[in-house]
């Protein structure tokens, strides 16, 4: 059945021009997201994820520019659009939550008043529904006595309360996508459960599309129906969750999955990606993953490759996939 | 297998200052009453959520806070007057050691039977306070309290710390030289600046950094790096005990593997022991042998690391084991999700700490203080209800 | 040279205003350098204006007296070497007070508890005394005078640097890197001054070049008072203090007397501004977090 | 909130001790013919008998140990007696309450221009970062935060008094001083402008203000300049917080991004700093009045300084440190009333 995506972003480019030259944060990107799914974005530092979602968003700062590519939700492309309309997009649409929630609220602002903001400005609603709709809004998310709460500002709320309180102002205008943007990297591990659980239960209820942004690849492996993993700045693997962590085809992928400490399983020692992540001013030529490949050969210094389509909705960014089937027979690690 | 570091009974509490005066108005009770070993040549891991008083413990031992009280025994030595002014040194001593030493006296009736009560750094210091003070304490505390500066010293040299931001533990403006090489200067281990260089140069190859790069500054390095170089300075004085405080947490994935397998390996060379403090179980089941699990300034459970994963028995441990994301779609795991926030540690909840979060909470939770029970062989737990 | 060097060093030369600034200021220590061969001085105080008339009455600009007479004196010769004052007062205050500053504030942040509290306090009252006032009050007891109004303006002004020493102090202790340093077993003295100081220096010396300006103006408001340098001496305020009589009683007989202002008032504007402005850019060059 | 205020009162009485310290210790300085000289009206020093002479050394504790004489002299400050003044030729006390409603309406009416142009101001160059607009205001602060009082003063007076005659110097003309010191003229709140509204003077409400203008542009200018660099900075950094983002991420428009959001949280550190510096304003009406000829606090205290008039320097100092110490209460107030951070922590 060919399902039609909510949001799909097609070889979208995000520049930035600082003064030390030219930054491509986002250097063609592609993805589709449906409704009712998550797909995840998973990537190290530097490698464009967030930027990705704030290109979606147009909240880029200025010196960010979407210099190519389309953001097409429900076919009308998001870059080509007014401001304006951009502006009846944003919050309503496409919602965003950020990592630290402590930074994304406005500190001088109860948590009523930011979430109603959204509200009124969306919904065409008197103040007095607001307030209501943010009552239940912040009920609805887990946090007790919204009645009381809803009158703090963020400093007087914990850390998970604080995320809640981001969670149930993305929501208040049940978006079709929400983005969220490393959710709980700055929440403790019990915590963290609690706002998977809770952010799953929602999507259940408002069947909306969930871009899950992170590093963890344990959460994307619980989390998400589809993964794009990135690296400087491009897709390098574009899967679903199975295939991609039973079956990854390219070698970072691939190194990755061997690199982290994990729970499930025995592991005697740790896979090795050799090298630093590359420095977004000065990306090698051809393959970006090349100095740390160890299937590299000359052709990957010169020439850069372009996504392959390896299975069913299964692309890798690489030209010589075929070689990490060969390395997991080698069984570098336990791997199930 | 012996002790290296062996901790009783740990306390440190932070004041809170409030209102006009700027009065004691409550303490945060970081550290409540902790004891755990850690031996020669083994990799103990200490994990727990933020506020469980993991990093206060690794301040702690490190002496860059002093104890509330308790007790820091290293290397055969009682080194928790180590860093006192000399008046609370002796009320310390004093308190500690004559005091008792004087009951046991009275009880057991011969200095021989005091001493052969005793074991360890107790049964030397008896020894010491009978025949050398002639049971005098004046004499006692001077024995303890001489070559202070030497003994400090050579506490230092023989504990280091990795810290966990890369960037903030690198002072921008020292070379990597003088950041590496500082502590060898200070504990005159090298003579001459040709001996110092080659002192870097060797340490700095050692964790994988070339010796030709210690003329550069820290910003010119990346975060990896930078942690190598963090590694590299706590190497230099060739230390017994290293704590590694989150020192992979804020690294990239691809990254934190290969400082994780680096410090393995200078483990095996160096004959290193680790205290690796963490809040992500997994890199503490990697790097681990034995692994304690804190819970708002409590120790909740201890074990080597196969009985920990075999049978873990305290329920905040199993919540914490199940809220860990698994890398694997294939797995579907029964999830336990905990109530509620942490508490904080100025009021910490009567009876079991956990008891508000507990999934198995009873009655008895909220009253009684679970103890510390060993349910098998090394095995420790602080619950009613584990078996 | 360094990366960092390099970048910060562009910075500075692709920013206007700091070029400006720096030209500026090159330019008037080429004038106080000089001083000497532009207006060869004739007395045995070369700082003492010589007196050209016995006429009071100020003279438009003419040859041999560029920016006219006041007072009987030259205009020229007071505002060439009145910029040797300008630096001598700036510098001289600057330095003294910010070392000052360094001290106290480098003993409240780095020992803190009850030393720390009194320093504050102590600081507090200094700081309850507007620093224009301070400094007029100090002089009146003191007696008149530039040597005196330094004086005044060191007393005054060590407070603003002992507060961003001390709160950059307190920053800097729970530094990881100081921590380590600790644990390393490096002695306070060397933690103060290897870790500590150099880091928080920047904002300082910053500081410092920025405060320049307002002391000049300072120093010259108490001259224009009647409070610094004696009558005759080469200061721009003091040659503004001539002018203000003038002007008070001539109503109506517009732009006679302009000159008196616009040259010692021109030569005080550059200067203040020359420093304000390499202030503005040392700071956006070395901590690009306060750009403003 | 209510402890960080009592905590900041408490702390009044300490600086006020200090400060008196400070006071007393420079008028000790002086040594007992002077110092006798600041207590009485020379004038009629010379007539008094022997026994008079002496009761006013005891009076003032001239020749008791330093406690007392503090303690003594503390007595007195705080009763109101502050000595002769030689410049005002009276009482000092009196010739402070004559001169002070002269400063404070300068003062009063400078504040408002600058805390509104100048907040303004800067918001404007930091929305228009780097764009004309910005450029051109940003060399305005900073040629403006160049010229000193005095400097720029004397090219208003020239300009518009010399030049032009709009703004004469001085506090009101001729006859407008008589009209306000005859009886019919009410005074209810010794602030002229006022007062003479109340008593129905337009003309006269006229000239105080014509009088007024060049002094409160001047005073104005310079922290205008001033303010803005803070403002403009403080908005600069909050634009970046990652709060705007998210007020940018739920679609609201950028101007109730910039008014609603980035503003309010700019204004902490503008009311702490700026706010320090609106108060130092009261200081530089002793320049600006000497400028204009204005008779005022300014301009009492440095002809008191000029002549050594010690018991009038004393006393202005007290007056202008007490205003900046209230002054900076009402600061610590208020910014506890814009951060929720302070006010409920």
């Amino acid at each position: 059945m060919e399902k039609k995506p909510v949001l799909s972003v097609k070889n979208l480019k995000t520049y930035f021009y600082t003064e030390d030259g030219i930054v491509k944060a986002v250097d063609g990107v592609d993805f589709d997201v449906y409704q009712g799914e998550t797909l995840g974005i998973v990537g190290e530092s530097g490698c464009g994820k967030s930027v990705t979602a704030l290109s979606i968003l147009r909240i880029l700062d200025e010196k960010g520019r979407i210099v190519e590519g389309q953001v097409l939700l429900d076919g009308v492309d998001l870059t080509k659009i007014e401001e304006q309309d951009m502006r009846k997009i944003r919050g309503k649409d496409i919602a965003i939550i950020f990592q630290e929630p402590m930074v994304a609220l406005n500190p001088v602002f109860t948590i009523g008043d930011q979430i109603m903001e959204a509200i009124m400005l969306h919904q065409k609603v008197d103040e007095k529904t607001a307030r209501n709709m943010a009552v239940d809004l912040l009920r609805k998310v887990g946090i007790p006595e919204p009645e009381k709460r809803i009158d703090q500002y963020p400093h007087e709320l914990s850390g998970g309360m604080r995320q809640r309180a981001m969670i149930a102002m993305a929501l208040s205008c049940k978006p079709k996508v929400l983005i969220a943007d490393e959710p709980t990297t700055a929440l403790d591990v019990t915590i963290q459960a609690q706002i998977m659980e809770l952010m799953k239960e929602l999507q259940k209820e408002y069947g909306m599309a969930i871009m899950l942004i992170t590093h963890d690849l344990g959460l994307i492996a619980e989390n998400a129906d589809r993964v794009v993993v990135m690296y400087a700045g491009k897709v390098v693997e574009y899967a679903d969750v199975k295939t991609l962590f039973n079956d990854p085809k390219h070698p970072y992928t691939w190194g990755l999955l061997h690199a982290i400490p994990r729970l499930d399983i025995e592991q005697t020692r740790l896979y090795n990606i050799p090298g630093v992540v590359p420095d977004p001013l000065h990306f090698p030529p051809g393959c970006k993953f090349n100095p740390r490949c160890e299937f590299k050969e000359e052709r990957c210094t010169r020439e850069e490759p372009q996504l392959i389509e390896v299975g069913e909705n299964h692309t890798v960014r690489c030209f010589f996939w075929q070689k990490v089937d060969e390395a997991k027979k080698r069984k570098v690690g336990e791997f199930v | 297998m012996s002790a290296i570091l062996k901790v009783e009974n740990l306390v440190k509490y932070f004041p809170i200052r409030a209102g006009v005066f700027k009065r004691v108005v409550a303490w945060i009770k970081a550290v409540d009453g902790v004891s755990f070993e850690i031996n020669e040549g083994e990799t103990v891991g200490l994990v727990g959520e933020s506020g469980c008083g993991k990093t206060t413990i690794g301040m702690v031992l490190l002496r860059l806070y002093e104890p509330t009280s308790g007790r820091i025994i290293f290397d055969n030595e009682d080194t928790t007057y180590f860093f006192m002014p000399a008046l609370r040194a002796r009320s310390y001593i004093k308190r500690t050691y004559v005091d008792k030493f004087n009951a046991l006296l009275k009880e057991l009736g011969s200095k021989d039977a005091v001493v052969n009560a005793l074991e360890g750094v107790d049964r030397r210091y008896a020894e010491m306070f009978f025949s050398e003070a002639k049971s005098s304490t004046g004499k006692f505390c001077s024995l303890l309290l001489s070559n202070m500066d030497e003994k400090r010293k050579q506490f230092r040299k023989n504990v280091q710390i990795v810290f966990q931001d890369p960037y903030s533990s690198l002072n921008p403006r020292l070379r990597i030289k003088s950041i590496v090489g500082e502590g060898p200067a200070v504990h005159k281990m090298v003579k001459g600046e040709k001996e110092l260089i080659n002192k870097v140069r060797s340490v700095l190859e050692d964790v994988g950094i070339s010796g030709d790069y210690m003329y550069r500054f820290p910003h010119e390095f990346s975060g990896g790096q930078r942690q190598r170089i963090g590694i590299a300075r706590a190497l230099a004085l060739s230390p017994k005990l290293v704590i590694a405080d989150e020192a992979v947490s804020a690294l990239d994935v691809s990254i934190r593997s290969q400082i994780i397998n680096l410090m393995k390996d200078l483990q095996h060379e160096h004959k290193l022991t680790y205290l690796f403090i963490s809040h992500d179980l997994s890199v503490i089941k990697y790097v681990s042998d034995r692994i304690i699990v804190m819970y708002l300034g409590k120790i909740v459970e201890t074990a080597a690391k196969k009985d920990l994963f075999d049978n873990p028995s305290h329920p905040y441990t199993r919540a914490l084991m199940s809220a860990i994301p698994i890398p694997n779609p294939n797995i579907k795991k029964e999830r336990i999700i905990l109530k509620g926030d942490v508490p904080s540690p100025v009021n910490p909840p009567s009876g079991c700490r956990f008891h508000t979060r507990c999934y198995m909470a009873q009655e008895i939770c909220s009253k009684e203080e679970p103890q510390m029970r060993e349910i098998s062989p090394g095995h420790w737990v602080a619950c009613h209800f584990a078996k | 040279m360094r990366v960092e060097t390099r970048r910060t060093l562009r910075r500075l030369l692709r920013n206007p205003s700091a070029v400006l600034g720096f030209s500026l200021l090159i330019f008037f220590t080429l004038i106080a350098i000089f001083a000497p061969l532009i207006c060869p001085p004739q007395s045995y105080d070369p700082y003492m204006i010589p007196i050209v008339t016995w006429d009071k009455t100020p003279q438009p600009p003419s040859e041999g007296h560029p920016f006219g007479i006041i007072d009987g004196r030259d205009i020229f010769y007071g505002v060439v070497w009145g910029t040797r004052t300008a630096f001598k007062v700036g510098l001289t205050v600057t330095l003294t007070s910010t070392l000052v500053g360094l001290v106290i504030g480098s003993i409240a942040g780095y020992f803190g508890g009850w030393l720390d509290e009194v320093l504050m306090r102590i600081t507090d009252v200094f700081l309850s005394i507007p620093y224009i006032l301070a400094a007029i009050v100090m002089t009146a007891f003191l007696g008149m005078g530039l040597d005196k109004v330094m004086i005044s303006l060191i007393i005054f002004g060590w407070m603003a640097t002992a507060r961003l020493i001390r709160a950059n102090i307190l920053q800097a202790r729970e530094e990881q890197y100081v921590l380590a340093a600790k644990a390393l077993g490096v002695s306070d003295f060397w933690v103060i001054t290897k870790h500590i100081l150099p880091n928080t220096i920047f904002p300082v010396l910053i500081q410092a070049t920025m405060r320049i300006g307002s002391l000049v103006i300072t120093a010259a408001a108490l001259s224009f008072l009647g409070l610094g340098a004696p009558v005759g001496y080469a200061d721009w305020g003091a040659l503004l203090n001539f002018a203000r009589n003038w002007l008070l009683g001539a109503s109506g007989e517009a732009l006679r007397y302009w000159y008196a202002i616009v040259y010692p008032g021109t030569a005080m504007v550059l200067f203040v501004l020359a420093w304000n402005l390499v202030g503005d850019a040392l700071r956006d060059a070395f901590d690009p977090r306060l750009r403003g | 909130m209510l402890t960080y205020i009592v905590r900041r009162l408490l702390l009044l009485p300490l600086i006020l001790f200090g400060l008196s310290l400070i006071v007393f210790g420079m008028i000790q300085s002086l040594g007992p013919d002077r110092l006798l000289a600041a207590y009485v009206n020379p004038g009629v020093l010379d007539k008094l008998t022997p026994a008079q002479l002496e009761k006013i050394k005891q009076k003032y504790g001239l020749g008791d140990p330093m406690m007392i004489r503090y303690l003594k002299w503390l007595k007195n400050t705080l009763q109101g007696d502050l000595g002769w003044s030689l410049v005002g030729k009276q009482p000092v006390r009196d010739a402070i309450l004559s001169r002070l409603p002269w400063t404070a309406e300068l003062a009063l009416y400078s504040i408002i221009p600058v805390v509104f142009v100048g907040v303004w101001l800067g918001v404007i160059a930091a929305v228009n970062r780097d764009k004309f607009l910005d450029h051109f205001v940003r060399i305005f602060a900073v040629v403006g935060w160049s010229f000193p009082d005095f400097v720029f003063g004397l090219i208003v007076l020239m300009v518009f008094y010399s030049i032009l005659g709009w703004f004469p110097p001085g506090n009101l003309s001729l006859w407008a001083d008589q009209v306000i010191k005859s009886p019919e003229f009410r005074r209810f709140t010794s602030l002229v402008t006022i007062d003479a509204l109340l008593n129905g003077r337009f003309d006269v409400f006229v000239d105080a203000l014509r009088h007024l203008v060049a002094p409160i542009l001047t005073l104005s200018w310079l922290w205008w300049a001033y303010l803005l660099r803070i403002t403009r900075s403080s908005m600069l950094e909050v634009l970046t917080k990652e709060y705007i983002r998210t007020a940018r991420a739920k679609g609201l428009s950028e101007r109730v991004v910039i008014n609603k959001h980035a503003r309010r949280n700019a204004m902490i550190p503008v009311v702490t700093v700026g706010g320090g510096m609106v108060i130092q304003l009261f200081a530089g009406t002793v320049i600006v009045e000497m400028v204009f000829n204005r008779t005022g606090m300014g301009s009492f205290t440095a002809t008191a300084a000029t002549q050594l008039d010690y018991a009038s320097i004393m006393a202005s100092t007290l007056f202008y440190s007490l205003i900046l110490v209230l002054g900076n209460l009402v600061i610590d107030i208020l910014y506890a009333v814009v951060d929720p951070r302070v006010r409920l922590g």
